[in-house]
C-alpha cells in the first residue's frame, strides 16, 4: 500500500490502509500524505470506545493518483479530550471539527469556530457519546409535555 | 453597519430544503456568508447505534430524500464487506438499474429546481412531472415511491417483475424525447448563458483540496467518478465515459469551467449517460437469485472491523464508515454526505463576493441537499 | 352585513384559494413538488406556494420537526394572518414515527401547534396529500377548521409547551 | 421708501451682528425679511397679485460718489421676487430653532437679502454687477462658516469666474453701446455683442449650477449651514436664471444669437446643456450616499430643466421653465430644511447611517414627502404642471433628443426620491431616542409646502403671475383658465385630476376603513422564518450602495466622462488657488499694485 | 346636468368593468401559463376568489400609517390612471389629460407601493423596490421614445386624440411604428413584470420582494392594483398602436359594444403574448435587463423615432 510506504507504518484493512498515529504526529502524517498525492480529504469521524475509555478520531483520505484510501486513527482519552485542528490543511475539516466538538465534546485547539452547529441551545451531555441515552432524554423531555386541555365549548 | 443581513432560509423559496444561509450584503454584493444547518438533524447516527443491523436498513434511506438508494447501497456494501459476503450477479445488475434510475430522478429534480431559481417555471413543472414516471417505476419495483428499502445487505429485496423492463424502456425513451424540450427551454436559452456563465466559480485547482466531488468536480475538469475509480456492483462491465468539462457533447463550451453553467450542463449530460447505463444493465442482466440467505435478523452479529464504502450519488461522493465490535448493533456509523463540503465550506467561500441575485442559483447549481449534511 | 354572513363569504373564498407557505420542514417536502406540478396539479383547487408567511393561509408541516425547526415554525405560524390552517404530513408529527427515541425531534405536534388535518404514512402519497387538501376545504366549508381560534384561546398552554420543548423550562436559558 | 427698505435691511444685519442670542437674532431677521415680502405684495397690484397696497414707489435713482444707481421694478423682477422673498420668512422661522447661538448666519443672510433685492431692482448693468458681487461676497462668508476647504475654494473660484465673465460681458456691452441702462442698451448682431451675451450667460450659469459649471455645488451644498443651503439652492440659484432671462428675453439676447448664427443652434445648445444637466445630475444623485450631496445633484438636475425651457424659447417652454423655477425654489428648500431637521435631531448625514426617522418625526416626513412628490413631478403637487409644460414645448418643437433625455431624467428622479424616503425616513427603526423637530422648524417647512398644493389645483394663478413678465419680454402666454392649461397638443385639467383622485380613492378608503388592522413592531418581520429575538440585533437597513447594480453599469462611463473631468478640474483649481494664495502676501502695498495692474490691463484691453 | 351625470355613470361603469377585466385576466393568465406547463390550472375566475379571500381575512397586519399608504395610493393611482385612458374608444377623462399625465399617474401607485414596502422595514422589500425602480428607469427609455415618435407623427400628445387620428389606419400599419410597437411590446413585458423581467418580485432571490410583508387587505389591494396595471398597460399599448380597438365610428349603441369587444380581444392578445414570452424565458439579472433596454431597445426605438421625424419634416 502506497500510504503505508509513505508513512512507514500501518496495516491493510479490507483494501484500505489503516495507520494508527499519536496525537502529536497526526498533523505531520496528514501533511505528508497530502503532499504525496492524497489530495482528497474524505471525512473526519469519531468513534466512542467507552469500554476502553477513549475516543478514536479517524481521518479518511483518498488519493486520486494511487486510487487508495487511508485511514489515520488517533486515540484520545475520554476525559478532557483535545486535538490539534487541521483546518489549515483542508478547509472542510473545520466543519467536521465543529460537528465532533458538538457531538462528542472534543476540543480542537486552533479552531476558532467551534460554535453550535447542528444543535441550538444544547446543555446536556454531548449526544453522540455512548453514555448519553437518547431514548431516556426523549422520554424525559418530549413525553413529559402535557396535552392541551380543552374546555367543553361549542365555540371551538 | 454598512451591510444588511439577509436570511436565505429556512423558510425561503431560494434555498434547497430546510437550511439557512446567513448573508451579509452590501448593496447587492455578498460580503460574508454563514451556513446554518441543523434544522433537519434527527440524530440518525445515534439512533443507528441503538438498533440492530437489519433495523437500520429502513433508517438509512431516510438520510437523503431525493435519492435514497445510494444510502441503502453504501450501507449494504459496507455490511457485506464486514460479513465478507459475495452477492448474486443478478442483484448487482438490479442494483445498477435502480441506482441509475434514482440518479435520473434526482437529476430531474435538481434541474427543475435550478430552473426555478432562474425564474423559468415551465421547466420545474415539466421536469418534476416527468420525474413522477420514474417514481412509478420504483413503485412497481419496490412498492414505494420515495423510500424504497429495496437494497438489502446481501442483495435486493425482491426480484424484478417481468414486465418492468418494458415500462422502464418506455419511460427512458419518453425522457429522451423530453430532454430535447428541456434543451430548448433552458440549456440552449440565451438568457441561461447570460445568467449562469462565470457564476459561482470554484477557483481553479482548489476543487479537490476543498473536497468537491461528483458532477461539481467533473465540471471543474477532473474526470473522477467513483463508478470508475472504485467500481462497485457491475459498473466495470458497463460501457460509459466519464463526462467532464470541457467535453460537453453538443453544448457550447462557453465558460472556462467550474461555474454554474458547466455544472448544470454536466448534470444534463449525465441523464443521457444514465439512460444508456440502465439500458445496458437491463440487456446484460443474468437470471438467478436476487438475495443470499440471511441469518436470523434478531441474532445477526457482524464481525468486528472498520469498513468504508463509497458510492457515486447524483450529488457527489457518498460514503458510509461502519465500525462493528462484533455485537448485533453497530458501534458507529458515520455518513459522509457530498453536501457536507459543498453546502458548508464551498458554498460559504464562493458566495463571498457573489451577486445577491445569484445566491440561490449557486446553491441550486451545487445541488446542496441539507439532510445529508446534518443526518 | 352581519358578521356571520361576512364569515360565510370569507369561508367560501378561503376554501377555494388556499395559499400554502413554502416551508419544507422535513422529508415530506419531497412529495410536494409532484403535487404542485403537472402530474397532480394542485393549482386546480386554487392552491399555490407562497414565499412569505404574511401571504400564506396554510402551513404544511412536512414531516418530523426538530427542536430548532419548531422554533421557526412557531414564529412563522404566528406571523401568518388568520384564518390560518395547519396540515401535518407523515407519521412523525403524529407520534414521532421513526424517530420516536431521537433526542432532537419533537414528537407530538398538536402539543405545540393546533393541527387541522393529519396525513398519515411515511411518506404520504400525493393522492393522500391531495385528499388532505380536499378534507381541509371541506372542514373550512363546514366551519370546523378552527385551529387558529384554538391557538388564540389556549395561547398560554401552547406557549408553555413550546418553552418546555425549547428548554426554557428545563432550568436553562437557551440561546447563550 | 425703497431706500428705507434697503436701510432697514442693512441696519437689521448690523444689529444682528452684535446680538449673541440666536433666538433674538432670528426674530429680528424674521421681521426684517418681511419687508421685501411686503414690498412684493404691494407691487403685486400691478402685476397680478392683488392683496393690498400702500403705494410703494416702483423706481428710484440713487447717486453715490458720482455714480448713479438706477432701480426700478419690472414684472420679471417681481415674479422672481415672489419666488425668492416668500422663501425667506419660513427659512428664518426654521432658523429660530436651528441656531441656538448667533454665529453670523443672520447678519450675512440679511446682507444677502439686501443684495438680492438690489439685483432684482437694478435697472442698469453696473448696479446689477455691484449687487451681484455683494451677493457673492455675503454668500461666500456664509459658505466660509461651513469651514470646509474644498467648499470654500470651489465656491470662491467659481464666484470669481462668474464675476470675471459677467464683468467682461458688461465691459463689452459698454464698449458697444456707451451706456449701461437696460432701457438704453441696443443690441446688434455683431461678434462683440454675441460674445458679451455668451459670456454673461456663462457667468449667470455658474450661479445656477448648470452642467459644465456645476462643480462647486456638491461641495458647498454639503458643507454650509442648512437654512443657508436651502436658500442657496432654492433662492440664489434662481438669480442665475433671472440674469439669463434678462439677457435672453428681456433684452433681446435670444434674437441676437439667432440672427448671428442664422439658426437656433445657440439656444438649442443651451437646451441640450440643460437636458444633459438634468440627466447627469440625476445619475449622480442616485449614486450619492451623502444626503446633502444627493440633494445638490438633484438641484443641478432640476435646475437643468429651466435651462431647457429657456433654450427652447417658446412661450410654452418659458412658462414651464418659470413654473419649474418656482416649484424648485419651494420643494428644494423644504428638502434641505428637512435634511437639516433630521441632522439637527440625529447628527447624521449619510443615508446609510440614517433610517426609520419617519416614525419619530412624522411631520418632517410629511413635508419631505410632499416636496418629493413635487420633485418627482407626481401629479398630486404642482411639480407636474411645470414639467408637463416643458415636455409639451419640447415635443411640439419636435426636439427628438431633448425630450427623451428630459423624460428619462425625470424617471430617474423617482430613483433618488425613493432613496431619500427609504434611506432616511423609512426602513429599519434605528433612532429610538429622537423626537419630532421643534415647532418653528415644522411650521417653516409646512409654510413652504403650501404653495405646492395650491398651485396643483390652480396652476392658472401661477401663469397669471408670470403673464406680464412674459408679455413684456414679447413672448406671449399659454392659454389657460384657473385650472385648465391648454397647449396646441393637449390640455391638462387639474380639477379633473384632483376630483378623479378623490373618486378613485373611495374604494381604497373603504377597504382601509372597513377592514380593521393591527399595528405591529417592525421586528416582527419576514426573516425567512428566523425569529428576531435569537439574534438580538439584525441589521436590516439596505441603504448603502443602494443602486449598486445600475451603478456598476453606468459608473465606467461616468467615471470616464464627468467625474474624472471634474476631479481633475478640482485638483487643478486647488493648485491654482495655492498659487493665488502665494500672491496674497498680506502687505497692503502689494494689493494696491495688484489692483493697479488689473485696472491697467482692463483699461488697456478696453481701449484696444 | 343630465349629461354630466351620464358621463359620471359611464366613467364609473367603464372603470369598474376595466378592473373586473383585470381580475379576470389574472385568472386567464394563470390558466394560459398552466396549459404551457402541461397542467389544468385554476378556474378563470380564480382572481376574484383570491381577492375576496384576502379582503375578508380576519387579521390584517400593518407596520404603521406609512405602510397603509401603499394600500391607499396603489389602488387610487391605478383607478385614476384608468380614468384617463380611452377604453374601446370611449374617452372617459381622456380629453382632460394626455400621455405624459398617464405616465406620471402610473407613478403614483408605484411610489405608494414603494413607500409601503419601505415602511415594512424588510431588506427584501427594499431591494425589490430598488429593482422595480431600476426596471422603471430601464423600460421607460425605449417606451417614451416610441411614445414621442407617435406624438410627433400625430402632432398631439393627447391619447384620445391619437386614438381619434388612427381611425383611417392603425399606427402599427405604418412602417416605423411596426418597429416601435415591437419595442414597446418588450417594454410592456417589463411594465407587466413578466419574465424575463420579473426581477422585482423574484421569489427565489428576494422572497417576492416588495410583497414580502404584505398580507390580508394590503395584499388584496395590491392584487387589485396588479389587475389594474394589466389593463392599464395593455390598454395604453392598444390605444397607442392599435387604434384603441375602435372599429366602428357611427356612435350607435352597437358600436360601443363592438368597440368594447375588440378592445377586450386586443388586450387579451397582448397579454397572452406577454405570458407566452414569460413562460419560455428565465429571468435576467437587473443590470442585464437595464443593459438590454438601454442598449438594444433604446437604439431600435430611436431608429423608429428618427424615421418618423424624417417622415414628418419632409
Amino acid at each position: 500500500m502506497k500510504a503505508i510506504e509513505i508513512i512507514g507504518k500501518g496495516e491493510e484493512m479490507h483494501g484500505r490502509a489503516y495507520i494508527p498515529s499519536g496525537r502529536e504526529e497526526a498533523g505531520t502524517i496528514i501533511k505528508k500524505l497530502k503532499e504525496n498525492g492524497f489530495a482528497h480529504f474524505v471525512m473526519l469521524s469519531c468513534v466512542d470506545w467507552i469500554d476502553k475509555n477513549e475516543f478514536e478520531l479517524v481521518y479518511h483520505m483518498w488519493s486520486y493518483e494511487h486510487k487508495e484510501h487511508a485511514m489515520i486513527s488517533v486515540r484520545l482519552p475520554r476525559d478532557n479530550p483535545s486535538m490539534f485542528s487541521m483546518h489549515e490543511l483542508f478547509p472542510q475539516i473545520e466543519t467536521y471539527e465543529r460537528e465532533i466538538h458538538e457531538m462528542y465534546g472534543i476540543d480542537f485547539e486552533g479552531n476558532s469556530r467551534l460554535t453550535p452547529f447542528l444543535l441550538e441551545g444544547w446543555h446536556d451531555t454531548p449526544p453522540m457519546r455512548k453514555d448519553f441515552d437518547s431514548k431516556k432524554f426523549a422520554e424525559d423531555v418530549f413525553d413529559s409535555i402535557p396535552e392541551i386541555k380543552e374546555e367543553e365549548d361549542e365555540g371551538i | 453597519m454598512k451591510e444588511y443581513e439577509l436570511f436565505i432560509g429556512p423558510q425561503h423559496p431560494g434555498v434547497t430544503g430546510n437550511m439557512m444561509y446567513h448573508l451579509w450584503v452590501d448593496g447587492d454584493t455578498v460580503t460574508k456568508a454563514e451556513c446554518n444547518v441543523g434544522y433537519l438533524h434527527r440524530g440518525f447516527e445515534k439512533l443507528m447505534e441503538s438498533r440492530n443491523w437489519m433495523q437500520n436498513v429502513p433508517l438509512v434511506c431516510r438520510i437523503c430524500v431525493p435519492e435514497p438508494d445510494v444510502n441503502e447501497m453504501a450501507y449494504a456494501m459496507a455490511v457485506e464487506q464486514l460479513m465478507d459476503w459475495e452477492i448474486p450477479e443478478r442483484a448487482k445488475y438490479i442494483r445498477v438499474v435502480i441506482l441509475e434510475l434514482a440518479r435520473i430522478a434526482a437529476y430531474l429534480m435538481s434541474i427543475g429546481s435550478y430552473a426555478g431559481s432562474l425564474g423559468i417555471y415551465t421547466l420545474p413543472q415539466w421536469a418534476l412531472g416527468d420525474r413522477d414516471y420514474f417514481l412509478d417505476i420504483f413503485e412497481q419495483l419496490t412498492g414505494a415511491r420515495v423510500y424504497h428499502i429495496y437494497i438489502w445487505p446481501g442483495g435486493v429485496r425482491w426480484d424484478m417483475p417481468e414486465k418492468l423492463p418494458g415500462l422502464i424502456e418506455k419511460t427512458l425513451s419518453y425522457t429522451e424525447k423530453r430532454l430535447k424540450l428541456y434543451d430548448d427551454v433552458l440549456f440552449k436559452n440565451r438568457i441561461f448563458f447570460d445568467r449562469a456563465v462565470g457564476i459561482g466559480k470554484i477557483p481553479k485547482g482548489k476543487a479537490i483540496e476543498w473536497g468537491v466531488t461528483g458532477p461539481n468536480l467533473r465540471a471543474c475538469g477532473y474526470g473522477y467518478d467513483i463508478r470508475k475509480l472504485e467500481p462497485y456492483a457491475v459498473y466495470d462491465d458497463m460501457d460509459f465515459e466519464v463526462i467532464k468539462y470541457p467535453e460537453l457533447g453538443d453544448f457550447d463550451v462557453l465558460s472556462d469551467g467550474c461555474d454554474a453553467y458547466t455544472r448544470m450542463i454536466v448534470r444534463r449530460l449525465e441523464i443521457e449517460q444514465s439512460i444508456s447505463i440502465v439500458r445496458q444493465a437491463l440487456e446484460k442482466m443474468p437470471e438467478g437469485e436476487h438475495i443470499i440467505k440471511h441469518p436470523n435478523w434478531l441474532k445477526w452479529k457482524v464481525p468486528p472491523g472498520y469498513a468504508f464504502k463509497r458510492v457515486e450519488s447524483s450529488k457527489g461522493e457518498y460514503g458510509y464508515f461502519v465500525v462493528s465490535d462484533g455485537s448485533n448493533k453497530p458501534v458507529r456509523i458515520h455518513v459522509r454526505g457530498p453536501s457536507y463540503t459543498h453546502g458548508v465550506n464551498v458554498a460559504e467561500t464562493i458566495l463571498k463576493g457573489a451577486n445577491m441575485a445569484d445566491v440561490s442559483q449557486i446553491l441550486f447549481s451545487l445541488d446542496v441537499c441539507p439532510p445529508d449534511i446534518e443526518r | 352585513m352581519r358578521y356571520e354572513e361576512w364569515n360565510k363569504i370569507s369561508r367560501i373564498a378561503s376554501r377555494k384559494s388556499l395559499w400554502m407557505l413554502h416551508f419544507c420542514t422535513g422529508c415530506g417536502a419531497v412529495e410536494l413538488p409532484p403535487v404542485m406540478t403537472s402530474r397532480y396539479d394542485m393549482e386546480r383547487f386554487g392552491m399555490g406556494p407562497m414565499a412569505t408567511p404574511r401571504q400564506a393561509d396554510v402551513l404544511l408541516i412536512t414531516g418530523y420537526l426538530t427542536v430548532k425547526t419548531l422554533k421557526r415554525v412557531v414564529n412563522v405560524y404566528e406571523q401568518m394572518q388568520s384564518p390560518k390552517y395547519v396540515i401535518s404530513f407523515g407519521s412523525c408529527p403524529i407520534n414521532g414515527g421513526m424517530y420516536w427515541d431521537s433526542y432532537n425531534t419533537v414528537k407530538r405536534l398538536d402539543r405545540y401547534l393546533p393541527v387541522d388535518v393529519y396525513v398519515g404514512g411515511c411518506m404520504p402519497r400525493p393522492e393522500g396529500v391531495m385528499n388532505a387538501f380536499l378534507e381541509l376545504m371541506k372542514l373550512i366549508d363546514e366551519g370546523k377548521a378552527r385551529g387558529w381560534e384554538k391557538y388564540q384561546k389556549y395561547y398560554e398552554q401552547y406557549k408553555r409547551n413550546q418553552k418546555m420543548a425549547f428548554g426554557f423550562e428545563r432550568g436553562k436559558n437557551e440561546g447563550d | 421708501m425703497l431706500e428705507l427698505i434697503f436701510t432697514a435691511l442693512l441696519v437689521a444685519s448690523f444689529v444682528t451682528l452684535f446680538v449673541k442670542n440666536g433666538r433674538v437674532a432670528a426674530v429680528i431677521s424674521l421681521i426684517a425679511s418681511l419687508l421685501p415680502v411686503a414690498a412684493i405684495i404691494d407691487w403685486g397690484n400691478e402685476f397680478g397679485l392683488k392683496i393690498f397696497s400702500f403705494g410703494l414707489e416702483k423706481s428710484m435713482d440713487f447717486s453715490i460718489a458720482g455714480i448713479t444707481m438706477h432701480f426700478s421694478v419690472t414684472a420679471l423682477a417681481w415674479f422672481f421676487g415672489v419666488m425668492i422673498f416668500f422663501l425667506i420668512p419660513p427659512i428664518m422661522l426654521f432658523s429660530y430653532s436651528f441656531f441656538e447661538k448667533n454665529r453670523g448666519f443672520f447678519p450675512f443672510m440679511l446682507f444677502l437679502i439686501t443684495a438680492v433685492f438690489g439685483i432684482l431692482l437694478a435697472s442698469d448693468f453696473l448696479t446689477l454687477f455691484f449687487f451681484w458681487e455683494l451677493m457673492a461676497a455675503s454668500s461666500f462668508i456664509l459658505v466660509y462658516m461651513g469651514r470646509d476647504r474644498k467648499a470654500i475654494i470651489s465656491y470662491l473660484s467659481f464666484s470669481v469666474l462668474s464675476a470675471v465673465l459677467i464683468l467682461t460681458g458688461i465691459a463689452l456691452i459698454y464698449s458697444q453701446n456707451g451706456t449701461l441702462l437696460f432701457s438704453n442698451v441696443a443690441f446688434s448682431a455683431d461678434e462683440v455683442t454675441v460674445s458679451a451675451i455668451i459670456l454673461m450667460i456663462a457667468g449667470f450659469a455658474v450661479k445656477s449650477a448648470l452642467m459644465p459649471l456645476h462643480a462647486w455645488a456638491p461641495f458647498v451644498y454639503s458643507k454650509a449651514d442648512e437654512p443657508f443651503v436651502a436658500f442657496l439652492s432654492g433662492g440664489l440659484s434662481k438669480m442665475g436664471y433671472y440674469g439669463m432671462f434678462l439677457m435672453l428675453f428681456a433684452l433681446p439676447g435670444a434674437k441676437i444669437l439667432q440672427q448671428y448664427f442664422d439658426s437656433t443652434v445657440a439656444t438649442y445648445i443651451l437646451a441640450l446643456i440643460g437636458a444633459i444637466s438634468a440627466f447627469i445630475g440625476t445619475l449622480l444623485a442616485f449614486m450619492e450616499d451623502d444626503l446633502r450631496k444627493l440633494l445638490a445633484y438633484s438641484s443641478i438636475a432640476q435646475l437643468g430643466y429651466i435651462a431647457v425651457g429657456f433654450g427652447i424659447g417658446s412661450s410654452l417652454a418659458i412658462t414651464g421653465a418659470l413654473f419649474q423655477a418656482f416649484n424648485h425654489a419651494f420643494f428644494k428648500s423644504v428638502l434641505f430644511l428637512a435634511a437639516g431637521a433630521v441632522a439637527y435631531r440625529t447628527g447624521k448625514w449619510k443615508i446609510s447611517e440614517l433610517g426609520g426617522v419617519a416614525y419619530k418625526m412624522p411631520f418632517t416626513f410629511m413635508a419631505a414627502l410632499f416636496s418629493i412628490f413635487a420633485l418627482a413631478a407626481i401629479p398630486i403637487t404642482s411639480g407636474f404642471a411645470a414639467k408637463w409644460l416643458l415636455y409639451e414645448a419640447a415635443v411640439s418643437n419636435k426636439y427628438i433628443f431633448i425630450t427623451p433625455i428630459m423624460l428619462i431624467a425625470s424617471v430617474g428622479a423617482f430613483l433618488y426620491s425613493f432613496r431619500i424616503l427609504y434611506g432616511v425616513f423609512l426602513g429599519e427603526n434605528r433612532h429610538d431616542d429622537i423626537k419630532e423637530a421643534p415647532l418653528p422648524m415644522v411650521a417653516g417647512m409646512f409654510l413652504l409646502v403650501m404653495p405646492l398644493i395650491i398651485f396643483l389645483i390652480f396652476p392658472g394663478y401661477m401663469l397669471d403671475m408670470m403673464h406680464s413678465a412674459l408679455v413684456n419680454a414679447g413672448i406671449g402666454t399659454v392659454s389657460h383658465t384657473n385650472y385648465v392649461i391648454s397647449t396646441g397638443m393637449a390640455s391638462y385639467n387639474t380639477i379633473a385630476v384632483v376630483v378623479g383622485m378623490m373618486i378613485a380613492m373611495i374604494p381604497a378608503f373603504l377597504i382601509y376603513v372597513l377592514r380593521k388592522h393591527r399595528n405591529i413592531d417592525f421586528k416582527d418581520n419576514f426573516l425567512a422564518g428566523e425569529p428576531y429575538e435569537i439574534y438580538g440585533h439584525i441589521s436590516m437597513h439596505a441603504a448603502n450602495n443602494f443602486y449598486k447594480p445600475i451603478e456598476d453599469v453606468l459608473m465606467p462611463y461616468l467615471r470616464k466622462g464627468a467625474t474624472s473631468f471634474y476631479m481633475a478640474l478640482y485638483n487643478a483649481m486647488g493648485r491654482v488657488s495655492k498659487t493665488v494664495r502665494r500672491i496674497y502676501t498680506g502687505l497692503s502695498q502689494d494689493y494696491a499694485i495688484y489692483v493697479a495692474v488689473f485696472l491697467l490691463i482692463i483699461m488697456g484691453w478696453l481701449i484696444w | 346636468m343630465v349629461d354630466f351625470l351620464i358621463k359620471i355613470a359611464v366613467i364609473a361603469l367603464y372603470t369598474t368593468i376595466a378592473m373586473l377585466v383585470g381580475i379576470l385576466f389574472m385568472g386567464i393568465g394563470r390558466k394560459i401559463v398552466a396549459r404551457v406547463h402541461n397542467r389544468v390550472g385554476p378556474p378563470v375566475y380564480q382572481g376574484f376568489i383570491d381577492i375576496a379571500k384576502l379582503l375578508t381575512k380576519k387579521t390584517n397586519i400593518s407596520h404603521g400609517w406609512i405602510y397603509d399608504l401603499a394600500l391607499l395610493f396603489s389602488l387610487t393611482g391605478i383607478i385614476l390612471t384608468i380614468l384617463f385612458l380611452p377604453i374601446g374608444g370611449v374617452k372617459l377623462l381622456g380629453t382632460e389629460g394626455d400621455a405624459f399625465l398617464v405616465l406620471y399617474l402610473l407613478a403614483i401607485p408605484a411610489l405608494g407601493f414603494a413607500l409601503g414596502a419601505g415602511a415594512s422595514g424588510n431588506p427584501n422589500a427594499a431591494i425589490g423596490v430598488m429593482r422595480a425602480l431600476v426596471m422603471m428607469l430601464s423600460y421607460e427609455l425605449p417606451f417614451v421614445i416610441t411614445m414621442i415618435a407617435l406624438m410627433i407623427y400625430y402632432d398631439t400628445s393627447s391619447i384620445a386624440q391619437i386614438v381619434e387620428l388612427q381611425r383611417a389606419r392603425w399606427a402599427i400599419m405604418i412602417p416605423p411604428f411596426m418597429l416601435a410597437a415591437a419595442v414597446a411590446d418588450m417594454a410592456l413585458q417589463g411594465m407587466l413584470m413578466e419574465a424575463p423581467f420579473d426581477i422585482p418580485t423574484a421569489p427565489h432571490e428576494i422572497a417576492s420582494g416588495p410583497m414580502a410583508e404584505f398580507g390580508g387587505k394590503h395584499l388584496g389591494s395590491l392584487m387589485l392594483y396588479k389587475a389594474g396595471t394589466i389593463v392599464a398597460y395593455t390598454t395604453l399599448f392598444v390605444d397607442l398602436f392599435l387604434g384603441g380597438g375602435v372599429v366602428m365610428h357611427d356612435g350607435s349603441i352597437l358600436s360601443y359594444i363592438v368597440n368594447f369587444a375588440v378592445w377586450f380581444l386586443l388586450i387579451l392578445l397582448i397579454f397572452t403574448l406577454s405570458l407566452l414570452i414569460n413562460a419560455s424565458f428565465p429571468r435576467f439579472r437587473i443590470e442585464q435587463a437595464f443593459k438590454f433596454y438601454w442598449k438594444y431597445e433604446a437604439l431600435l426605438a430611436f431608429i423608429s423615432l428618427i424615421w418618423v421625424y424624417l417622415m414628418v419634416i419632409s
